[in-house]
């Protein structure tokens, strides 16, 4: 049977657009030592290194776990590189994580990063190939008629968009490590910044981001640290296909089955009720309601009403992306660990301003390619 | 039949990365602009070269940056009779690793020779920079290592 | 070495550019959807496990994962099923914006891809339009996308959106 | 080590396929290339995509030259209904422990893991440049030829091998390729012969060198009960381990593989006889290097298939070696055998996989 698995240090990089102070093993290294001290540990306590991160392209570095090696204290050691696309930083947490429920290792350190200002993130992730279609959008187009189509199918009032935007926008004002500190954010603010993809505005999207982070996981015998350990208590992950006849690409059905395996380990029969926050993948502000229907923490068509309504505030029932979000720091192949490690900091009750009152049972989620690749997990304060 | 082939294209590649360096590998790149070399004191003594911000073996920060070579010797050596549009010269060289007087570890660079026979394990080599006026603070201010005593 | 010893500053970047060269290939079933276009026509393939046409199929079915092997030659006619405005200037933009970019359901296949559409004031895109592709001159056709112009109104009526509902 | 007091849980390896390996597939792409190889895999033993509770895969961006290649190449799968599936930018070996790592929880019994990559589509001497320090080395452009014969130079240095011996082992393995269908690379060369090729790098001279290769590889790894309903001579893993150098090959001697010598401890290969071993050395240097890495002795078999001499499809050449020693012992020509698969420049990361018989 399974092992117990903590995550007993986490470590964080100041996110900037261009983290122009350091190396590739610079940025790194910043999240990996924040998460070891945080665990009172040091390189050589680790038994395994597990990274992950978006395409090698935009660093131009193939398979980077063999550059990085030395700077992660993987020297000896098994080391692995995930890369499942957007979902990338929390299926690495995953990988690692089962590294320690199967029993093989005690303790495993695991970082994701993105140093995209190396290249330029619209480039990287869409490098022209012969054949293929002339590049009519960009990357928020691919997504923006998709959130047409969910307004039309919810019913939505346009300004819900706006509302994720500026919530989450003031919760980074409450998190020193997020990208965008926007102190005169409002509703205005977002109304007034550029439709770039309509009905997508400027202030609704991410923005490209530096950015490391990290955690150490360990078993139950070898549990350490400043902070009291955040138990996992449930993780999945589900893929479908990119492109497929009659796929719901704004209820997907991996997301759907994922969460439902997911709270199943961790015995959730009501999200909105259990869980205390969530840190969930919301890179353009629709995201938030068309994930909390297909999250289930409403019915279907009812996301909107609960973002209206402010339960997802971080004054609300059940605040979303107390952190700021990826609306707030969108390192791409940290940006679904952040979210992993987040709930993590809340349960371990050290997420200092943005820290949710008593929070001691939290779900990470993170998605990626065209909203296929799901990683989740549950953590809390209690062990399971 | 035209029609039934499989189609193929020429597909290109390319992008202009720019890498900040970082206090370690600024201060190596900005030294070898310089026309010198700088390594960096690992968790047990050793000299690093080049110098990387953390121990290539323990993983722990690195301390403080010396003067290293500009003489040093050959580790291993590969001769390229044939160089690749890529390699730093278009000439027959070698790549080799070089442990610079006073470093414990060995340099990933070139060696510059007439023929292989100029080039062996043990020998001693020597710096040669490319004129200041092309430097630019990269690897390649470097323009290889010659034998010692001017071979080449 | 100058006189004039401007003092240079310390190294804080390094530009390293690559370039790599690749012969590619798009594949078998892909080269039958770009001949297609050659000829001014959407040339698509059905699954024989589930029936689904694909166009572009890349040669497999994406939820059976069998090959897709029937040829199906599709209508020129399609429906919007959904859509943005693009109003974002990027590297690589060949169209003067603001333009509209949406999903089209080519009649007789089950999956939408992605068009540009012209011939309409951005304001007056509905999803459910139908529309129809507009090609290059014959002399200009080539095995690419860009053989396609543009999509725009081909005057009938918008289609019911239970009709396009599940390619949404 | 945490490993050595664990109880490992008996994981067979169920079914491999692998596709022809070619010097130029010209015509299919990722999906077309991968979909015989994934029908072969379930095929063999009966079963289909919905038998497998995971699936992992193993493949690199940098073949192809775009982005996210391996999200295409699930449609030769098929994940619908949405599966629990996962990749890695390594070789299809790494995936496949990924996968072992889920079933020893006990909570899953079988999964797919499979690799591909088209090694001909760009030129390899500079893609591999790109795994290199991005600062110090890549710039540079030094190749992997290059780098690998440094460490050939290392060998012949320290007095631990002659170039006849890489001779000999290029020949023995295109020779015994001749055997293996799959193979790309299959001639009967004696080394006096091979001798006289030219250096491409010197110490390395072509024979010395792998091909260029495209291919794919399909593994089906089962636990519990689907092990014995799948096979009648189920081949089990007992002991599977992968560590990591140092990058610095200034830092390193490259003479030795100690990463090697620590994952076969940890693996236990010394624990009983090894019959055969399918070890993934591109370069015929590196062959020597590995077994004495391994510590295995001249009774055992080394590479029967050819290795990575006769066939070396980028991203599946690891994943190959557990197929291909798996496969020796269902067919009940060794009881015992190792596999191993590298990454990275000079042997920098290496993985073993020990498999024995019932």
């Amino acid at each position: 049977m399974a092992e117990r698995c903590a995550v007993i240090g986490v470590g964080q990089t100041h996110h900037k657009a261009k983290r122009d102070d350091v190396s590739i093993a610079g940025l790194v290294r910043e999240a990996a030592k924040m998460a070891l001290a945080d665990a009172d540990l040091t390189w050589s306590d680790i038994d395994a290194v597990v990274i992950g991160k978006a395409p090698d392209m935009f660093e131009g570095n193939m398979m980077p776990e063999i550059y990085l090696a030395p700077a992660l204290g993987a020297v000896g050691k098994p080391m692995f590189r995930v890369h499942t696309a957007g979902s990338v930083g929390g299926s690495t947490a995953l990988v690692a994580a089962h590294l320690v429920t199967s029993g093989i290792h005690k303790r495993v350190l695991t970082v994701a990063y993105e140093k995209q200002s190396d290249s330029d993130a619209m480039w990287a992730l869409s490098v022209p190939q012969p054949f293929a279609a002339p590049l009519l959008a960009g990357a928020g187009g691919y997504f923006a008629p998709h959130i047409r189509a969910y307004m039309r199918r919810s019913g939505a009032p346009d300004y819900i968009g706006r509302m994720v935007a500026v919530k989450d926008r003031k919760n980074a004002m409450r998190n020193p490590y997020a990208h965008l500190h926007l102190a005169d954010i409002d509703m205005k603010m977002v109304e007034d910044s550029m439709m770039l993809w309509d009905p997508l505005r400027y202030l609704e999207a991410c923005p490209s981001s530096d950015g490391a982070a990290a955690m150490v996981l360990s078993s139950e015998d070898a549990v350490s640290g400043h902070y009291p350990p955040a138990w996992v208590h449930g993780m999945a992950m589900r893929s479908e296909p990119t492109m497929f006849a009659g796929r719901d690409q704004i209820n997907p059905q991996a997301g759907r089955d994922c969460s439902a395996d997911v709270y199943a380990q961790a015995g959730v029969t009501d999200p909105r009720q259990q869980f205390d926050c969530a840190e969930v993948y919301v890179p353009f502000s629709w995201y938030e309601p068309m994930w909390l229907e297909n999250l289930g923490f409403c019915d279907l068509g009812d996301g909107w009403k609960l973002t209206e309504s402010g339960a997802t505030a971080f004054d609300g029932d059940i605040p979303w992306n107390a952190s700021g979000g990826v609306l707030s720091s969108n390192p791409i192949g940290a940006s679904g660990m952040l979210r992993f490690l987040e709930v993590a900091m809340q349960v371990r009750g050290q997420a200092g301003e943005h820290q949710v009152d008593g929070a001691k049972l939290a779900l990470g989620q993170a998605y990626g390619g065209g909203s296929q690749f799901f990683a989740m997990w549950v953590v809390g304060s209690d062990r399971p | 039949m035209a029609d039934s082939e499989v189609l193929h294209a020429a597909h290109r590649l390319e992008y202009p990365y720019s890498r900040s360096t970082g206090p370690i590998i600024g201060a190596f790149l900005t030294a070898l602009r310089d026309g010198r070399f700088l390594g960096a004191t690992g968790s047990d003594g050793r000299v690093i070269v080049p110098p990387t911000e953390y121990d290539p073996i323990t993983s722990d920060d690195v301390g403080d940056l010396v003067e290293v070579g500009p003489g040093g010797i050959i580790e291993s050596w590969a001769w390229v009779s044939e160089p690749l549009r890529k390699h730093p010269h278009q000439t027959p060289f070698a790549w080799a690793l070089v442990r610079l007087d006073g470093a414990d570890t060995a340099l990933l660079h070139t060696v510059i020779a007439p023929t292989p026979d100029a080039v062996a394990t043990g020998a001693r080599v020597t710096a040669r920079f490319r004129p200041e006026s092309e430097r630019i603070g990269s690897m390649a201010d470097l323009e290889g290592f010659v034998p010692e005593g001017g071979a080449a | 070495m100058s006189d004039e010893t401007t003092e240079l500053a310390p190294v804080t970047t390094l530009a390293t550019p690559i370039r790599l060269d690749f012969d590619f290939t798009p594949g078998i079933a892909q080269s039958k959807f770009l001949r297609g276009l050659e000829h001014g026509t959407f040339m698509g393939q059905r699954c024989a496990t589930c029936g689904k046409v694909y166009v572009p199929s890349r040669g497999s079915c994406p939820t059976d994962g069998v090959p897709t092997t029937e040829d199906v030659l599709l209508g020129n006619s399609g429906t919007v099923t959904t859509y943005c405005v693009v109003n974002v200037p990027f590297a690589g933009q060949s169209i003067e914006i603001p333009y509209i970019c949406a999903q089209i359901l080519l009649d007789g296949a089950n999956l939408s891809f992605m068009g540009l559409i012209q011939e309409i004031p951005t304001d007056q895109i509905r999803m459910g339009m139908r529309v129809e592709a507009v090609w290059v001159d014959e002399a200009d056709l080539t095995p690419s996308l860009a053989s396609v112009r543009y999509f725009r109104p081909n005057g009938e009526d918008d289609a019911d959106y239970e009709t396009y509902k599940e390619y949404l | 080590m945490s490993a050595a007091a664990r109880t490992v849980r008996p994981v067979s390896v169920a079914s491999f396929a692998q596709s022809q390996n070619v010097r130029k597939d010209d015509e299919r792409n990722e999906v077309e290339g991968l979909m015989p190889v994934i029908a072969e895999v379930f095929g063999n033993i009966g079963i289909t995509k919905d038998d497998v509770d995971f699936i992992c895969s193993g493949s690199t961006d940098y073949l192809i030259g775009g982005p996210f290649s391996f999200v295409m190449a699930l449609d030769a799968v098929g994940v619908w209904p949405p599966r629990s599936e996962s990749h890695v930018e390594m070789d299809g070996a790494f995936a496949l422990y990924e996968a072992w790592v889920l079933l020893q929880e006990g909570e899953i019994d079988a999964a797919l893991v499979y690799s591909f990559g088209r090694s001909s589509l760009g030129d390899l001497r500079e893609i591999l440049t790109l795994q290199l320090d991005p600062y110090y080395e890549a710039p540079l452009w030094p190749d992997i030829v290059s780098l690998s014969a440094l460490q050939a130079r290392a060998l012949l240095d320290a007095g631990k091998a002659t170039e006849a011996d890489f001779a000999e082992v290029a020949s023995r393995s295109r020779r015994d390729a001749l055997a293996n269908p799959k193979a790309q690379v299959r001639n009967d060369t004696a080394p006096d012969v091979l001798l006289q090729d030219d250096y491409v790098v010197a110490p390395l001279r072509r024979h010395a060198l792998p091909p260029i290769t495209d291919g794919a590889a399909a593994v089906v790894l089962a636990a519990g009960d689907k092990a014995g309903q799948w096979s009648d001579r189920p081949v089990w893993i007992t002991g599977f381990d992968h560590r990591m150098e140092t990058h610095s090959l200034g830092a390193r001697d490259l003479t030795t593989s100690p990463s090697t010598t620590r994952a076969a401890e940890v693996a236990g290969v010394a624990a009983g006889k090894v019959d055969i071993a399918e070890i993934h050395a591109p370069f015929a240097h590196q062959e020597l290097i590995l077994t004495e890495a391994l510590g295995l002795d001249d009774s055992v078999v080394i590479n029967p298939s050819g290795g990575a001499l006769a066939a070396n499809p980028l991203m599946s050449a690891g994943l190959i070696r557990i197929g291909e020693a798996a496969e020796r012992i269902r067919s009940g020509q060794a009881d015992r055998a190792v596999a191993h698969a590298t990454s990275g420049p000079c042997l920098q990361q290496n993985l073993v996989c020990v498999l024995e018989g019932a």
